[in-house]
């Protein structure tokens, strides 16, 4: 192999199609709330944790649904239940729970690996 | 003999102004170029937000014709002003002359071919929210059965001013809603997408159907306009746009894509504003005297609107903006014989 | 695929190309690169076709790849096509036809700005007067040179002695169709068939025998990009982008390439052994790549000029596997001779990728 | 009184001997058992707690009162006190006037334990003299106090609302077997003794049933079928027992004097919470005390129901139940047993959350909130408002426009974001990381040099209380402190006189006893009426932090419920004094909500 200087850079596309969600499924049975989000971001703009850190619930959700999770279940680290998410969620979601649940389901995917 | 009122447009603003103007006392000629009355709505299958079967509206409507001349598979010739009248010629050679025209021309579905990266007309598993409808309608066996990964492209000719129509075709979101949740219960195992870029969930009970959607029929949102779509060796499609919420951009491989087309003035629109030398607007709609207080009335003397003529709009508004014009013509035609 | 949906599209995307009396500009980068593809194209509308084709060595660098990179302004560069056009007034001539895509994007591109602000041309013409005295009239018709093949494509494949087609299976050839950025995604009007299905370079195919393949990431750029190439810490990013077009085309085993444009046919090219030399990856058969042709390159095969004489040896994947496909007869041992030949050094192989 | 059987011994003593036999050597296993769980410390400080005289004096008379008498339930329902303790009391005396009678008259036969239980088969009545009259009035008095109380449960169970109860608990097989059987012990004592009452003496119930018996069924063998059913019941409660509810009868003895040596819960089911688990006499209360019970589908998450699954190690539903209960403590406050039914569900959640897979915490980020300016003044106040309080900012604002009115010297805590206060992490069974966040905000108030920590929610109060252990800082919720002040005439207040129903948060009264400040403060600004019901017995709103699994959508009919609770006398204002609660309410409240600072904010005496 020839060092050119230069070489492939892997794609940022989000293959969608490639994506298995079955941890997400799992989360789903767990919490069905974690379907409802409508990505208007209350809670991510009311966090206590995210006063101080990138912690980003909305952020978090979403990216669980394309598979990308690992890239934000570290924020999750950062969040002290408190319960403000809750209380401004338009839609109802049950916020701590979720966040328990994915540690939960996802925590556990890891550990498989 | 009562006094003649001209419809033009036999779609659900015609039908049922004509029949809310007999009611009234007069004898509606209701004009439809189609073979049959009841414009998009008698292809439709089932309405939103409830899912109520289209002909269970428009069966009972065409159902009380009594008292309505109509003719199908005629169009407008010609209409000229004599005195306060005006004289409608139509291409079967009849004419009328009437003191008031009901302009009901309704819309046409945004030509979705004209969106040429999306592959309509060209792909095979791409079609458009009205062959979802009379495929649904249809009750036929499905045309792909391997259809695992499904795709809904919302604003298709809707807010692009590059397809020549800024404005939003209002029904196209909660439309796609519903047809999602539809194509999920003919196809359980599949996944269906909706790729949007705002949702519109303006009317009742269309954000149940939205929260209903997600939590039951598990359909996935991504907000994200499809940018193209081709095809892989096997006919199947690859799908591109961003994910603008992740802020990455993402590609889908799908069984099967449905174009939510918009939206866009009936191609009679133009030809028939100039024929009783009326303004259209800048979306092509025609314009009437005022958008809030007087929907249905135009800046000539006896012409008046209803239903989507004037921009896009859901059936309900479209019914009572018929029975809301009826009134205005007969208030009209009540003045002018004191 | 439905087949009747692109003909509508291509019936709607049609425009006028004069049949002759044409002032021909060459592309800076196909002359050093691809020599024999602007002769070639000479050559053919000269001597084949009989078409009065008028070339000037006054005539420069359109400026675009300056432009495209910031390095000079808009004002300069449109004084720099000024003057181009007013060699093609002096010499008598309205039909512009131009070698490269950059240029023919940069003309429509200019020629559309001077029609929206007829003050900028204004401006212009000043500043070409002041800068050499020279007045101009802007082109009748601008066609792009791929244009001119497009529209005589049919006359080739009469005199045509080899076609694009399998000699042993009898099958056409399938044919990957790159049509370089600028020709229509700036202007989708000013192309053959629009930008996002153009028929420039599939008439030809289809002409001449081929299958046109439709792979997904047909749209994308061959990632040459100006800048992304230019600077080498951009490099990488130049390379990723060709190697997913690569990526995405290799299930459909297509037989070439053909191109119409500076860059693309130079990076296809080119890539396919920096791809084979990282990664150990080739997409021909038997470990070649997939050659990749300028169309002049292909109607030359198709009118049955020597390989050699069409520069074929100077790419850098091999054409004979394409050569052989065709039944065009070549001389292994005469690929590396210069003029008269002259034998030249035979040049190093790379690793990964077959060369012959 | 003489012997009548010389050999002391028949038969039909042995389903008793076998029962009893069997229960107390169940028992005492337990009880080694329920030792040995205990941790070293625990253990010494229970066993100190036997010999201290003031605990020895406080068991004897809390398990007089809470097991024979049944006091706490006489407060609350007179006919089941009645009951419970008719049955209770009467049972224990007819085994004390057994034993009396065997000691006074055949002392020699008191080892055998069937004795004085069979005494009336065994003796033989000499009419030559009365002594033994006296106790056979006693024991056919007792006994017809028993059977009153039967009488009762019977009706009891199966028409549960006349005795005030509007859901009873879903018995299970066994707990079927001890009652009926219980049922059955004493009408065939009666029968039994009635038989033997002609020779052995007996009183007003005894002695008519005699008459009865004789003049239908003379036939002496029936004698002996009438005893052997006696003892057959009684053997068949005595086995049954330490697997039905009955078990608590036992089990309380010892979890009496547990409680008063103030052992905590630290498991789910070992030591000190195996024995609140056995004293569980399954008795519903906490079904009707549940704010989750407006819905029916949440009656088997009492804690009745977590008591019989932990019991039954069924670890499905006890999680389920631990993770849905709003920990508002009500069940708890009036449980018979003094069952601590939220720390059962908090050492639940605690030990499922080790167990689990879990995202390890990362607070890392705290050690970069600044220090507070530190202040050296006396009496310096600081405010911490908490993270509900910035969604409910007329709290805090409240708070402040009062303080001013006052001079109070006040520092806000939060203003540039809350560290929560650890309570929701608590809550959640994640007791590490809680510990984390209280270090560091114990830290900042420490630090600060303030005297009085003054907290407006009561989430956090609780916490603060609980578990911060500050020194040198009096922590206060601001119902106490407001209430201060105005005692103390630096804060003054008009009476608006509107009608006003206060609401007491669960964290704190229930959770801090905290009832009487918040009245006597808004009483001075308007007119208090009372709700349906309040302190301890008040419902929760429905928006606790405490409930981890409980729907959004499940939540609004305790809400509901614990508004129409409130506004039954028609107040004009209801008044709370938790963040949570102000919010909760207001989604649905018809009558205004306001918060306590609010109301003390809009009545300030400016003059």
């Amino acid at each position: 192999m020839i060092d050119f200087g230069y070489g492939l850079t892997p794609s940022s596309t989000l293959k969608i199609e490639d994506v298995r969600l079955p941890a997400f499924g799992e989360l789903l049975r767990r919490e069905p709330d974690a379907a409802k989000c409508i990505a208007c971001g209350s809670c991510a703009a009311s966090c206590s944790a995210g006063v101080f850190t990138e912690m980003n619930l909305r952020r978090v959700i979403l990216s669980l649904q394309r598979g990308r999770e690992k890239e934000t279940l570290p924020l999750l680290r950062h969040c002290m239940l408190c319960g403000k998410c809750q209380l401004v969620c338009p839609r109802g979601v049950n916020t701590r729970h979720l966040i328990l649940s994915i540690g939960k389901v996802y925590q556990l995917e890891e550990d498989k690996r | 003999m009562s006094q003649n009122v001209v419809v033009i447009g036999g779609g659900p603003a015609g039908i049922e102004a004509s029949r809310k103007l007999r009611d009234l006392g007069y004898t509606p000629i209701l004009i439809e170029k189609e073979p049959v009355l009841g414009g998009h709505l008698a292809r439709w299958d089932r309405l939103f937000p409830d899912g109520v079967d289209a002909s269970t509206f428009l069966d009972p409507m065409i159902a009380d014709l009594d008292g309505i001349k109509y003719f199908t598979d005629t169009e407008v010739a010609s209409i000229n002003r004599l005195k306060d009248t005006w004289v409608v010629k139509l291409s079967n050679g009849l004419s009328a002359q009437v003191r008031a025209i009901l302009l009901t021309t309704g819309f046409d579905l945004f030509k979705a071919e004209k969106k040429e990266e999306y592959g309509y007309g060209i792909y095979e598993r791409v079609i458009t929210n009205a062959d979802l409808e009379a495929w649904f309608k249809s009750g036929a066996a499905p045309q792909f059965d391997d259809v695992k990964v499904i795709g809904f492209v919302h604003c298709v000719g809707s807010r692009d001013e590059k397809a020549g129509n800024r404005q939003c075709s209002k029904v196209c979101c909660v439309t796609a809603v519903k047809q999602a949740c539809e194509i999920k219960e003919k196809f359980p195992d599949a996944t269906v997408y909706c790729f949007y870029m705002d949702l519109r969930m303006f009317g009742r009970k269309y954000e149940d159907l939205y929260l209903k959607a997600q939590k039951e029929y598990g359909i996935r949102f991504v907000r994200g306009r499809v940018s193209e779509v081709s095809e892989d060796l096997d006919g199947h499609l690859f799908v591109k746009a961003e994910d603008t919420l992740f802020g990455k951009p993402m590609k889908l491989k799908a069984d099967l894509l449905v174009l939510m087309s918009g939206m866009t003035p009936a191609a009679s629109t133009q030809q028939l504003a100039r024929m009783v030398n009326i303004q259209t607007g800048d979306d092509g709609f025609f314009l009437p005297k005022s958008l809030i207080v007087s929907p249905f009335t135009s800046s000539r003397e006896g012409i008046f609107f209803a239903g989507a003529a004037t921009g896009p709009k859901t059936l309900p508004e479209t019914l009572s903006e018929a029975s809301a014009a009826a009134l205005a013509i007969d208030h009209y035609l009540k003045t002018l014989q004191r | 695929m439905i087949y009747q949906g692109k003909q509508k599209i291509w019936s709607e995307y049609q425009k006028e190309i004069p049949t002759d009396h044409w002032f021909y500009v060459r592309s800076c980068i196909r002359q050093t690169f691809f020599p024999a593809s602007e002769k070639m194209f000479l050559e053919i509308l000269r001597n084949r076709l009989g078409k009065d084709v008028y070339e000037t060595p006054s005539h420069t660098t359109c400026g675009g790849i300056a432009y495209h990179s910031e390095a000079i302004p808009q004002e300069t560069v449109m004084t720099i096509i000024a003057r181009q056009f007013a060699l093609m007034t002096e010499a008598g001539y309205e039909n512009y036809v131009c070698s490269c895509i950059t240029s023919f994007g940069l003309y429509t591109e200019v020629m559309e700005d001077w029609r929206e602000f007829p003050e900028l041309e204004a401006k212009i013409r000043e500043n070409l007067w002041k800068a050499t005295k020279r007045e101009f009239k802007t082109p009748k018709y601008l066609a792009h040179a791929s244009d001119l093949v497009y529209k005589f494509r049919n006359e080739i494949a009469e005199q045509a002695k080899f076609r694009l087609v399998n000699r042993e299976t009898g099958r056409p050839l399938r044919v990957v169709e790159h049509i370089g950025c600028h020709y229509a995604k700036m202007f989708p009007s000013k192309g053959v068939g629009g930008a996002e299905y153009p028929y420039v370079l599939a008439g030809m195919v289809e002409s001449w025998g081929g299958e046109v393949v439709d792979y997904p990431e047909r749209r994308h750029c061959c990632g040459f990009g100006f800048r992304q190439y230019l600077v080498k810490a951009n490099r990488g990013y130049s390379l990723s982008n060709t190697h997913k077009k690569f990526e995405s085309m290799e299930p459909f085993k297509p037989d070439m390439i053909i191109t119409n444009c500076p860059g693309c046919p130079y990076f296809l090219d080119r890539w396919q052994y920096v791809i084979a030399e990282q990664t150990g990856k080739t997409y021909g058969e038997n470990g070649y790549g997939i050659p990749v042709f300028t169309y002049e390159e292909v109607a030359g095969l198709v009118l049955g000029y020597d390989p050699w004489d069409l520069g074929l040896q100077t790419h850098q994947v091999a054409v004979e596997p394409l050569l052989d496909k065709m039944g065009v007869p070549y001389k292994p041992e005469d690929k590396y001779k210069g003029l008269n030949g002259k034998r030249l050094q035979r040049p190093e192989f790379p690793m990964n990728i077959k060369c012959c | 009184m003489k012997e009548r059987i010389l050999a002391a011994y028949d038969p039909f003593v042995l389903p008793f001997v076998f029962g009893m036999t069997f229960v107390l050597a169940y028992c005492l296993i337990a009880l080694v058992k329920v030792l040995i769980q205990l941790n070293a410390a625990d253990r010494r400080k229970f066993a100190l707690s036997l010999i201290t005289p003031t605990t020895i004096f406080k068991n004897i008379r809390d398990i007089f009162c809470d097991c024979l008498f049944h006091v706490k339930l006489w407060k609350r329902n007179k006919v089941l006190g009645y009951m419970h303790s008719s049955i209770a009391f009467g049972w224990f005396m007819i085994i004390v006037i057994g034993h009396i009678e065997t000691i006074l008259y055949i002392p020699e036969r008191l080892h055998k334990m069937y004795y004085p239980i069979f005494f009336r088969y065994f003796m033989e009545e000499q009419n030559t003299t009365l002594q033994g009259s006296f106790f056979f009035f006693l024991m056919d008095f007792f006994l017809l106090v028993i059977l009153s109380g039967i009488a009762i449960a019977i009706v009891k169970r199966f028409r549960s609302r006349i005795v005030g109860m509007r859901r009873t608990t879903k018995l299970t097989l066994t707990d079927r077997i001890g009652l009926y059987s219980l049922w059955a012990i004493f009408p065939l004592r009666w029968i039994a003794e009635g038989f033997t009452a002609g020779v052995a003496g007996g009183s007003f119930m005894t002695v008519p049933i005699n008459w009865l018996l004789h003049n239908f069924m003379s036939k002496p063998e029936n004698i002996t079928v009438a005893w052997w059913l006696y003892s057959i019941a009684l053997g068949t409660f005595l086995t049954v027992l330490p697997f039905t509810r009955y078990m608590h009868i036992p089990a309380e003895i010892l979890l009496v004097p547990m409680r008063n040596a103030g052992l905590p819960v630290r498991h789910t089911r070992k030591g000190f919470s195996l024995a609140m688990l056995y004293s569980c006499p399954s008795c519903g209360v906490c079904i009707d005390a549940c704010p989750m019970g407006v819905q029916k589908k949440n009656v088997k998450d009492a804690t009745v129901y977590m008591v019989r699954n932990l019991k039954r190690r069924n670890r499905k539903r006890s999680l389920e139940i631990a993770e849905k209960c709003l920990m508002c403590g009500k069940c708890a406050a009036l449980c018979q047993v003094q069952m601590d039914a939220c720390g059962l569900r908090l050492a639940y959640r605690t030990s499922q959350e080790r167990k689990q897979n879990r995202i390890p915490a990362d607070f890392g980020y705290l050690n970069a909130v600044a220090p507070l300016p530190r202040t050296e003044t006396e009496g310096k106040v600081l405010y911490y408002a908490g993270c509900m309080s910035s969604l409910t900012p007329v709290i805090s604002r409240s708070v402040q426009q009062v303080l001013r009115h006052a001079g109070v010297e006040f520092e806000l805590m939060d203003k540039d974001g809350s560290i929560c206060c650890g309570r929701p992490l608590m809550l959640a069974g994640r007791q590490d990381e809680a510990r984390a966040l209280i270090e560091k905000n114990r830290k900042l108030i420490e630090e600060s040099g303030a005297r009085i920590l003054l907290v407006s929610c009561a989430i956090c109060y609780r916490i603060f209380k609980e578990h911060y252990d500050l020194i040198g800082v009096e922590v206060m919720h601001y119902t106490e402190y407001f209430n201060r002040l105005l005692q103390e005439g630096r804060l003054k207040v008009k009476n608006s006189h509107q009608t006003l129903v206060y609401h007491d948060p669960c964290d704190l009264g229930r959770g801090c006893g905290i009832y009487d400040a918040p009245r006597t403060a808004l009483r001075a600004v308007g007119q208090l009426v009372p709700a349906l019901k309040e302190r301890e017995e008040s419902i929760c709103c429905g928006g606790s932090v405490g409930s981890l699994t409980l729907r959004y959508e499940d939540r609004e009919p305790i809400t509901r419920g614990a508004l129409d609770n409130l506004t039954a006398n028609n107040p004009e204002q209801i008044v709370t004094a938790c963040p949570l609660c102000l919010k909760t309410f207001g989604r649905y409240a018809t009558v205004p909500v306001a918060d306590f600072a609010q109301i003390l904010a809009e009545n300030l005496d400016n003059d």
